[in-house]
């Protein structure tokens, strides 16, 4: 904690930084939320934590000069993204990676202490304890951690220009895309009710979209209104058009931040959708997002070879 | 049953090229009786219907003076007003309204009048200026100064051969400099400008203003240069709107709703308001 | 909101027959925004034509369906004809009735609800169609040429005699390619110096043609009709315009006389000075100083070739220059290279002297190569009694070489054997090949020739290995027609080596942003239809930059660019179909996803900048005279930022809408239906 | 019974987007040669494979097609040269988070089909409707 | 009027009231609470901590049909919607959401009546129950309001443990409970004092949290702080917040449908996303997020003040709760209620 503060002191001391994106501490036990510090006071509000979840990375372009951003894998995938699709610029950004264990969910935290009010919390190891007004109580790190992030391969942000936090190592890792097999092994008609009573209950408040750092567009398809290319209306079909094409724009560019996933107020397993791309291209085109910057997205290129079993 | 938002059928009756985007619908509701009684005040608007498009809102340029048919003068700028310039005679449109507050004719009544319009923005006057002509003893002298861009910009063209003929009214035409043509004998220069030259006397007189948002500015600033009231300098305001009646929640500067308190402000209202539109 | 007006055209009987046209276009007057709608015996006759263009002044129609054949019949038809009438072309569309309708149904009655509803559909599409206007690109009307082997040459010349100017590049001091090296050619045995050299000549009088020898192409900017090219005139060190082509330089120079400098155009058979000029009949006949080996340029000392030129026209201290040309269109003739020496290990090339490649034997054979026409071997000088031939050296070798059949081999060893027969009687010539592919007018004749009247033996056969036995070389191969071992002793081998893309071509290929395949060679836009187009517009191929051919095919496409080009320059401006795609910069991100998927390269970025010259954002940007509309980046553009026009959002989806409605229109959904029985 | 009698009622709808260099030029071929196939199909005409956003695809879905069928080029033919492998990558995706979501794989069809390949356009179009007579109509994307 | 209502007997009286009415309650959805048109009575959920969408849809839908058209030749044939006939009851509503729709109900009577609106809300029973169960996010009592008050409502519940405290608030609601007395027990004195002071102990789970008084007095002079700079910058313009909130009631109005026939509809619309105001022409006088959020805020606590006498916010904390981005409603009045100086 020391340790961040202390860089970003110093970094908000130099001319040619604007702002420094990272997080502080919310109102809600266990809320952290984004935060930008302009000042060396403003440092000493920034926290680095497992419960430091939103992906920081849409926030750059907010800013006109350069910024120090804290990343994790989850946003330095994102990074790269951005990189890869002319979004920001390399010069406009310092990168403070940060090696990362899994982050928890606050949520189901919130749920576990059962509206006690909380003093404080700590993390040491794989547990997490918390105080609460009289007593405390502690619980299993591993039962807390956010769905994407048990599976998760990338311990280290693959691009940083500083590097904070011991190595992580991991083994063993639980399969990512288990829960899409599952699904997939579904008959059709399960699988489209599954997904219908989902969509059914989709807002159409675009949380989803506008938390997602690669959900850049100016004016998302959604928002296209001459001609109008998904109905405004929120029902079954214009929602289902409205979630298969957001999945699909993200084919070979989700980074699985889980972001959307999180932002969703309804529940809607959007992450599932994305698992499903990311296996569909990295299956047929052996592609992986968020990890090479000079590569364009697979659905801007193609091979000669690429399959087509399923073309008559 | 939701009659609030169900637009009365109307039928075009005729369509007049104003200017390269600019028309003007000449149109009457589609129930005789239901038009006979309709009533409006100049200023007011309405909500235009191309179904399957969407609806749009239009000032209404004619003058209630004039009962036999409602103008609405669109310029092409989206996607209803590019459809609804594909209209023709005959076509089918809907027609809700009318809307929000009007010009103050009565308070009108007795003073000077000077109209500073440009553009498009002289289909709320033209609507008050019909009115103020067929009613041309209650009022006093009459200035109309109208500008556009180039000579081509310049809408309504008959209504302008008869302004000019009308009684105690004087009728000053300009162009933005380069828009003119070989023939053009009006004046050349922005609105302010030729505002500023001709001088209008202040005394007894209301300005009432209308045109684009730069030119409204510059027009105001002219006006208080030339020591007039904010009271006695009337403009009106747009903001995007869907509902017009002061529900969908966007037309609203302040907590002053322009489909509702407006879209006729004074100047000296328009200073009490946050500066967000 | 439009008013449509509906023409259903009988085809005779071929529509009529089966859909009840006069249903249709009943059907079709109730259609939203049709407001006139006719069914006429043939639509495509004038007086159909006329029908069409009379109706759309009587009811002031702003859109037209004619239901009739397929488009790719007639769209162009109705079109002109529509032009004709001062009616914008694309507000016309068309229903397919015939082909997709009443020729592959039988059912009169399936086939007339068909046929209302593919009207439908097209009227709901032209209802959302736009006018759109012809796009016009300023063409400047000159030719840039790169290479100047005979593909090159003949392009030249075919354009500069169309009367239009000409900039031909040529990397090496002078023209003349690959051609230049031959000897006698196939199938005819005419002298290639002789038919060749005075087109060289030609090109250097030409009034219309600019040659830049020893120069390369440095850059290409801009597209079709307006390209900008930087051409790179590398230092001659010799004053061109004085310099009268006396040669006393080149023979003066001290360089080269030990062979420590070779000569590229005798392929490594003979010596040059530093100060040179190719070969005696080189166009331009103007010596260049080859600046790596001149000793005046390695130590500062020498100077000779400047003391003895009368003319003064050397100058040591010549820059290389960039000039820059504009031009309309670019004729890409770059040839090709030579499957390399030392790939051939077992053949021992480079390792024995008596293997030598086909090229070396050309020049070998004629009579200004260095041995003046006879042929010798180059261990020791004296001719030889057999010669081996070996085909398919490289090519058809997916293993060692290339999987290609490089096409001249064939036939330039049965020139080969024959020439061996003329030059060196007694001589005999053993030809191992894989086949024999003789396709070209004359060729098989050829071969049979060389087989029958100039005793060629041919062996079907690899050959596994090349050993020396005391002065001799022997070949080991194995015939497959008999299936025995053979063994030969020569006293010189000919590789016929493979023809590859020419050093470099990539990175040209680059500059010129055309594509290429896997091999280098340059890809045309349709390996049937447009063979000497590239996929860039105002770029053509000629010759072996293509894949390897031989002289009448290098010629004949050298015509046909020649022919493209001119086809290009003869308007004044180039009229292209509005049909293609435009960015919304407003929306758009500039995330350049478009980018690579345009065949075309018809999209770059563009800065916007503010009224300071602040930069406010970067977004794609269009070259109205490189794309084709083919849509691709339409789609990839996730925000709908591309509009491709003649094909909109806007169109295609009413066009999939009405599909809805036609079904609650005409037909029960499948639930009443249910609910019905 | 009745249930049978319902569905020899209802026809498939199928919507085609086909190129309009190959898979329209080879409809025509089928049209040209006097080829007989179901009625069932419509074809909305696009310049390339390239040119189908897969929202068309869905919005044909829920207009109330029952199957949709994408056709152009054989590899190395487009008339763009690389239009159809672009489409073939979009589409191989899509058509994965289409049968994800529930749609029967049978009523996506993919497929090159050349100006000269009439027969083959004829046979697969019989071969759709024949299929997708079989899975009856489509639900749950239409409401 | 006071009764008890034992827990086990609640399906009973739903299956009642679901004689005339369409029963609207809230339900288990994953893990989610949501309101809906419900048949089987056992799932309904009367103790909950917060519905994730408040019930106002079921007055003002998300989505709605305003009239039908179909072209014939240039004619075009209209048909206005009409609102479902059968009354609804939404049961188990928290007081806050319960004040919203009065709150709404001033809006949609704004000179112009709403029909649509009316028409549902006139055909709709309120039945509230207190909220015990607050959490962090909640601060109605900052708004004047309290989590067991409802008014507004016609009958409310308080889950006293085994049974329901049951108040009968308007006439339509007594006459209810009197329709069905057989299944209610009267209240006693200590079941009051038992009610009294569960309703004492929640007050004290929600603290107050600002001044309101204080907050809407400073209002008028922050519109132009340079806190709306530094505090909108989290905001990621979505919609999940105005969705959310039972008080928001903007709308956008669109037609759907193919070429010749369709519908317009109205359907919710967020100030938070860009387009809200971004006018033809591509003015957009609301074009960042600092003004969208500032308008927001504004709407809440101003802007509604002076058009309807009252604040448009009942401190659900849905806002809060559900912000992706963290954005915390309380800590911007609580910012606000220091003053524009503080910053
Ligand atoms: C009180 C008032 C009077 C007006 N009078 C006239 C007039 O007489 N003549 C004229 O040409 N224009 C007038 N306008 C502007 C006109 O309403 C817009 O130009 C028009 O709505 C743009 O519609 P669109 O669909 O083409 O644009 P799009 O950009 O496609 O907009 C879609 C929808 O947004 C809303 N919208 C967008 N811009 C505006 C806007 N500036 N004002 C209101 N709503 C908007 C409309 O509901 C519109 O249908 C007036 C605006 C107001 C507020
Ligand atoms: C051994 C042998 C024998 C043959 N015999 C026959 C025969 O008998 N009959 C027959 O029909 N064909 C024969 N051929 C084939 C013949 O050589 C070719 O068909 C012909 O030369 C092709 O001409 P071209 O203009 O395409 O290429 P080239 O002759 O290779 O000319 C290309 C020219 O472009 C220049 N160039 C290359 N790159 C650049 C650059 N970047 N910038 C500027 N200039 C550049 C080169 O310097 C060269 O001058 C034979 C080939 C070989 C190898
Ligand atoms: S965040 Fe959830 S509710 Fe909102 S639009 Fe996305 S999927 Fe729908
Ligand atoms: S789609 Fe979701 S998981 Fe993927 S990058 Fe966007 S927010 Fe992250
Ligand atoms: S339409 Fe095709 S050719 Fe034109 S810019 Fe797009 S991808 Fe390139
Ligand atoms: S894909 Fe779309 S947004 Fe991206 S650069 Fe191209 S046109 Fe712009
Ligand atoms: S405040 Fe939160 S919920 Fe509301 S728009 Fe901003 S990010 Fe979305
Ligand atoms: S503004 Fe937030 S706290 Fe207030 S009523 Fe709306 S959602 Fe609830």
């Amino acid at each position: 904690m020391e340790d961040i503060i202390n860089i970003a002191r110093e970094l908000i001391k130099r001319d040619d930084i604007e702002a420094i994106i990272g997080y502080e501490k919310g109102r809600a036990p266990f809320q952290t939320v984004p935060f930008f510090a302009r000042t060396p006071e403003d440092c000493d509000k920034l926290i680095m934590n497992s419960l430091c979840v939103n992906n920081l990375v849409s926030y750059i372009n907010q800013f006109s000069g350069k910024v120090a951003i804290f990343v994790k894998p989850c946003d330095a995938k994102a990074l790269v993204g951005l990189l890869q699709e002319h979004q920001i610029e390399r010069e406009k950004l310092h990168i403070i990676g940060i090696n990362c264990q899994g982050a928890l969910n606050p949520k189901k935290l919130r749920n576990a202490i059962k509206g006690r009010m909380v003093k404080d919390w700590s993390i040491n190891g794989d547990k997490i304890k918390v105080y609460y007004e009289s007593g405390e109580e502690e619980f299993n790190i591993k039962d807390f951690l956010l769905d994407k992030c048990p599976a998760c391969d990338t311990r280290t942000p693959p691009i940083y220009d500083e590097l904070l936090g011991d190595e992580i190592k991991t083994a063993d890792l639980p399969e990512l895309l288990a829960r899409v097999k599952e699904l997939e092994k579904l008959p059709a008609a399960e699988k489209q009710q599954y997904w219908n009573e989902h969509f059914e209950r989709c807002l159409r408040c675009y949380a989803c979209v506008k938390i997602c750092p690669l959900c850049y567009c100016e004016r998302c398809f959604v928002e296209n209104a001459s001609p109008q290319w998904i109905d405004k209306s929120n029902n079954l079909k214009s929602n289902k058009a409205f979630h298969l094409i957001r999945a699909y724009h993200l084919a070979g560019r989700c980074i699985d931040c889980g972001e959307c996933d999180r932002a969703c107020p309804m529940d809607i397993p959007l992450r599932e959708l994305n698992l499903k791309m990311r296996k569909s291209v990295e299956e047929h085109f052996n592609y992986v997002p968020g990890k090479d910057i000079d590569v364009p997205p697979p659905l801007s290129t193609f091979k000669k070879e690429d399959p087509q079993d399923f073309i008559r | 049953m939701s009659s609030l938002y169900v637009p009365h059928k109307a039928i075009i009756h005729q369509v007049i090229e104003e200017s390269p985007d600019t028309k003007t619908f000449r149109f009457k509701l589609a129930d005789e009786k239901l038009h006979k009684e309709f009533d409006f005040k100049p200023g007011q608007f309405c909500e235009f219907s191309v179904f399957g498009e969407g609806e749009s809102t239009f000032c209404i340029s004619s003058s209630p003076t004039r009962k036999e048919f409602l103008d609405c003068s669109v310029k092409k700028v989206g996607k209803v007003t590019e459809t609804i310039h594909k209209l023709r005679k005959g076509h089918t449109i809907g027609f809700r309204g009318p809307y929000g507050n009007h010009f103050p004719v009565d308070e009108l009544k007795g003073k000077n009048l000077i109209f500073v319009g440009g553009g498009i923005g002289l289909a709320p006057l033209r609507s008050l200026i019909q009115y103020v002509i067929d009613k041309r003893e209650d009022y006093g002298k009459i200035t109309i100064l109208y500008g556009a861009r180039s000579v081509a910009d310049l809408c309504y063209e008959r209504d302008l051969k008869k302004w000019y003929k009308a009684p105690d009214t004087d009728l000053i035409l300009t162009v933005d400099p380069g828009g003119e043509t070989p023939e053009w004998a009006g004046k050349i220069g922005f609105v302010p400008t030729i505002l500023e030259e001709i001088n209008p006397s202040k005394e007894n007189a209301k300005v009432i203003t209308c045109g684009p948002p730069i030119m409204i500015k510059f027009t105001i600033q002219a006006l208080e240069r030339m020591g007039f009231n904010p009271e006695d300098i009337i403009t009106t305001l747009e903001m995007k709107m869907k509902c017009g009646i002061g529900k969908c929640g966007r037309c609203n500067i302040g907590h002053i709703y322009v489909c509702k308190h407006g879209p006729v402000f004074t100047y000296a209202q328009i200073k009490e308001l946050p500066q967000e539109f | 909101m439009a008013n449509i007006g509906v023409f259903v055209c009988w085809c005779g009987s071929n529509i009529a027959q089966t859909v009840d046209v006069v249903a249709v276009a009943k059907a079709a007057s109730e259609f939203k925004d049709v407001v006139y709608s006719v069914d006429y015996k043939y639509m495509c006759s004038s007086p159909g034509q006329n029908m069409m263009i009379d109706a759309i002044k009587q009811h002031n129609l702003d859109g037209v369906v004619i239901a009739s054949c397929s488009p790719r019949m007639h769209e162009s038809t109705f079109r002109s004809a529509a032009v004709l009438a001062g009616f914008n072309p694309y507000m016309v569309e068309m229903a397919n009735l015939r082909e997709h309708c009443s020729w592959v149904h039988d059912n009169r009655e399936e086939a007339t609800k068909k046929a209302i509803e593919l009207v439908r559909m097209i009227v709901a599409k032209v209802a959302r169609n736009a006018p759109l206007n012809k796009i016009y690109v300023p063409v400047t009307k000159r030719a840039l040429v790169i290479g100047g082997g005979i593909a090159g040459i003949q392009a030249a010349l075919d354009i500069a005699n169309g009367g239009v100017e000409v900039i031909m590049v040529e990397k090496e001091p002078s023209i003349g390619g690959h051609m230049s090296q031959l000897d006698e050619t196939f199938p005819t045995l005419d002298c290639s110096q002789c038919i060749l050299t005075p087109r060289m000549v030609e090109v250097a009088t030409h009034k219309n043609i600019t040659l830049y020898a020893y120069s390369e192409v440095d850059s290409v900017e801009g597209f079709v009709g307006n390209f900008k090219v930087k051409i790179k005139r590398k230092a001659k060190c010799v004053i061109e315009e004085l310099c009268t082509g006396c040669g006393l330089c080149t023979q003066k120079c001290p360089v080269g006389k030990k062979g420590e400098v070779m000569n590229e155009f005798e392929v490594g058979m003979a010596p040059r000075p530093a100060i040179y000029i190719p070969f005696p009949q080189a166009v331009p006949n103007i010596p260049v100083i080859d600046r790596e080996n001149c000793t005046y340029f390695k130590t500062g000392k020498c100077g000779v070739c400047a003391k003895v030129c009368v003319a003064k026209a050397i100058d040591f201290n010549q820059k290389d220059e960039i000039v820059e040309e504009e031009v309309g269109a670019i004729i890409v003739a770059t040839g090709y290279d030579l499957y390399p020496k030392d790939s051939y290990g077992e053949y021992g090339y480079g390792k024995f002297k008596d293997v030598i490649s086909g090229l070396e034997f050309e020049r070998m054979v004629s009579a200004s190569g260095p041995t003046k026409g006879k042929v010798l071997r180059p261990s020791n000088g004296k001719p030889p009694k057999n010669v081996v031939f070996i085909k398919c050296v490289g090519s058809r070798d997916e293993k060692h070489g290339i999987s290609y059949c490089s096409k001249i081999c064939c036939m330039y060893t049965a020139k080969h054997a024959m020439l061996l027969h003329h030059k060196c009687p007694g001589a005999k010539a053993y030809i191992f090949y894989m086949d024999i592919r003789a396709t070209g007018k004359g060729y098989e004749e050829f071969v049979k020739r060389a087989m029958e009247e100039e005793g060629a033996v041919y062996i079907r056969g690899r050959v596994s290995r090349i050993y020396k036995r005391k002065d001799h070389l022997v070949v080991v191969g194995a015939d497959t027609l008999t299936g025995k071992p053979v063994e030969v002793e020569a006293d010189l081998v000919v590789l016929a080596t493979a023809i590859i893309a020419k050093d470099g071509a990539d990175k040209l290929a680059q500059i010129l942003k055309i594509s290429y395949d896997t091999h280098n060679f340059y890809n045309e836009a349709h390996p049937k239809l447009r063979p000497v187009e590239t996929n860039t517009a105002g770029i053509f191929l000629a010759g072996c930059c293509q894949a390897p051919k031989d002289i009448p095919d290098s010629v004949s496409q050298g015509s046909a660019a020649a022919s493209k080009a001119l086809a290009l320059f003869s308007k004044k401006e180039l009229e292209r179909e509005p049909l293609i795609s435009r960015v919304n910069e407003e929306f758009c991100v500039g995330c350049l996803a478009c980018q690579p998927v345009c065949p075309y390269n018809a999209i770059e970025e563009k800065e916007i900048r503010d009224r300071k010259g602040n930069l406010i954002k970067k977004v794609a940007h269009i070259n109205e005279g490189l794309c084709m509309g083919c849509g691709a980046c339409a789609v990839t553009c996730r925000s709908g930022c591309i509009i491709l026009e003649g094909f909109t959002n806007n169109q295609i989806f009413e066009q999939i809408n009405t599909f809805e409605n036609l079904i609650s229109k005409f037909e029960p959904t499948p639930e009443e239906t249910v609910a019905k029985k | 019974m009745e249930e049978k009698s319902a569905k020899t009622d209802w026809e498939p709808r199928i919507v085609g987007f086909v190129c309009n260099w190959c898979t329209y030029a080879g409809a025509d071929l089928a049209g040209t040669s006097r080829l007989k196939y179901p009625p069932n199909v419509r074809l909305i005409r696009l310049p390339c494979t390239g040119a189908i956003d897969p929202l068309f695809i869905v919005k044909a879905f829920q207009s109330g097609a029952d199957a949709v069928l994408v056709s152009g080029c054989h590899p190395n033919d487009c008339h763009y040269t690389s239009g159809n492998y672009h489409a073939r990558r979009k589409l191989t995706v899509f058509k994965d988070l289409l049968e994800f979501t529930g749609l029967d794989p049978k009523r996506f069809w993919m497929s090159w089909i050349s100006a000269s390949e009439g027969q083959k356009f004829a046979s697969f179009m019989e071969e759709i409707v024949t299929e997708t007579k079989k899975l009856g109509p489509l639900k749950g994307y239409n409401n | 009027m006071e009764l008890i209502l034992k827990k086990e007997k609640l399906k009973e009286f739903l299956e009642q009231l679901s004689k005339n009415y369409e029963i609207i309650a809230p339900v288990k959805e994953g893990e989610l609470i949501n309101f809906k048109s419900v048949k089987d009575f056992t799932k309904v959920v009367m103790t909950y901590q917060k519905s994730i969408k408040s019930p106002k849809e079921f007055l003002f839908p998300q989505c709605e049909e305003l009239y039908k058209y179909k072209f014939s030749g240039k004619d075009v044939e209209i048909k206005p919607a009409e609102v479902e006939k059968k009354p609804k009851a939404i049961v188990g509503i928290h007081p806050c959401d319960a004040v919203a729709i009065k709150i709404l109900d001033k809006l949609f009577g704004w000179d112009y009546k709403d029909e649509l609106y009316f028409e549902r809300r006139n055909n709709t029973l309120l039945i509230s129950i207190t909220c015990n169960t607050p959490d962090w996010s909640c601060f109605c009592t900052s708004v004047e309001g309290t989590p067991y008050d409802a008014d507004g409502t016609d009958i409310h519940f308080t889950d006293t443990g085994e049974t329901y405290y049951i108040e009968g608030k308007s006439e339509k609601g007594k006459q209810i409970l009197q329709d069905n007395n057989n299944l209610f027990t009267e209240a006693k004195k200590e079941d009051k004092d038992k009610v009294e002071k569960i309703k004492k102990e929640i007050m004290e789970q929600v603290p107050v949290k600002f001044d309101i008084k204080k907050v809407t007095e400073n209002m008028d002079c922050i519109f132009d702080s340079k806190l709306w700079d530094r505090i909108s910058v989290k905001c990621i313009h979505c919609g999940a917040c105005a969705y959310l909130c039972p008080t928001c009631h903007c709308f956008d109005i669109n037609d759907e449908g193919n070429y010749e026939e369709g519908k317009r509809i109205r359907c919710w619309d967020a100030c938070m996303f860009g387009h809200f105001t971004k006018m033809a022409g591509g003015h957009n006088p609301r074009e960042d997020e600092k003004t969208r959020y500032r308008q927001r805020i504004f709407h809440k606590f101003n802007y509604y003040i002076k058009n309807f006498d009252t604040i448009s916010c009942v401190g659900c904390g849905r806002c809060i709760a559900e912000c992706p981005a963290g954005m915390d409603l309380v800590k911007t009045l609580q910012l606000i209620e220091k003053g524009a100086e503080h910053e």
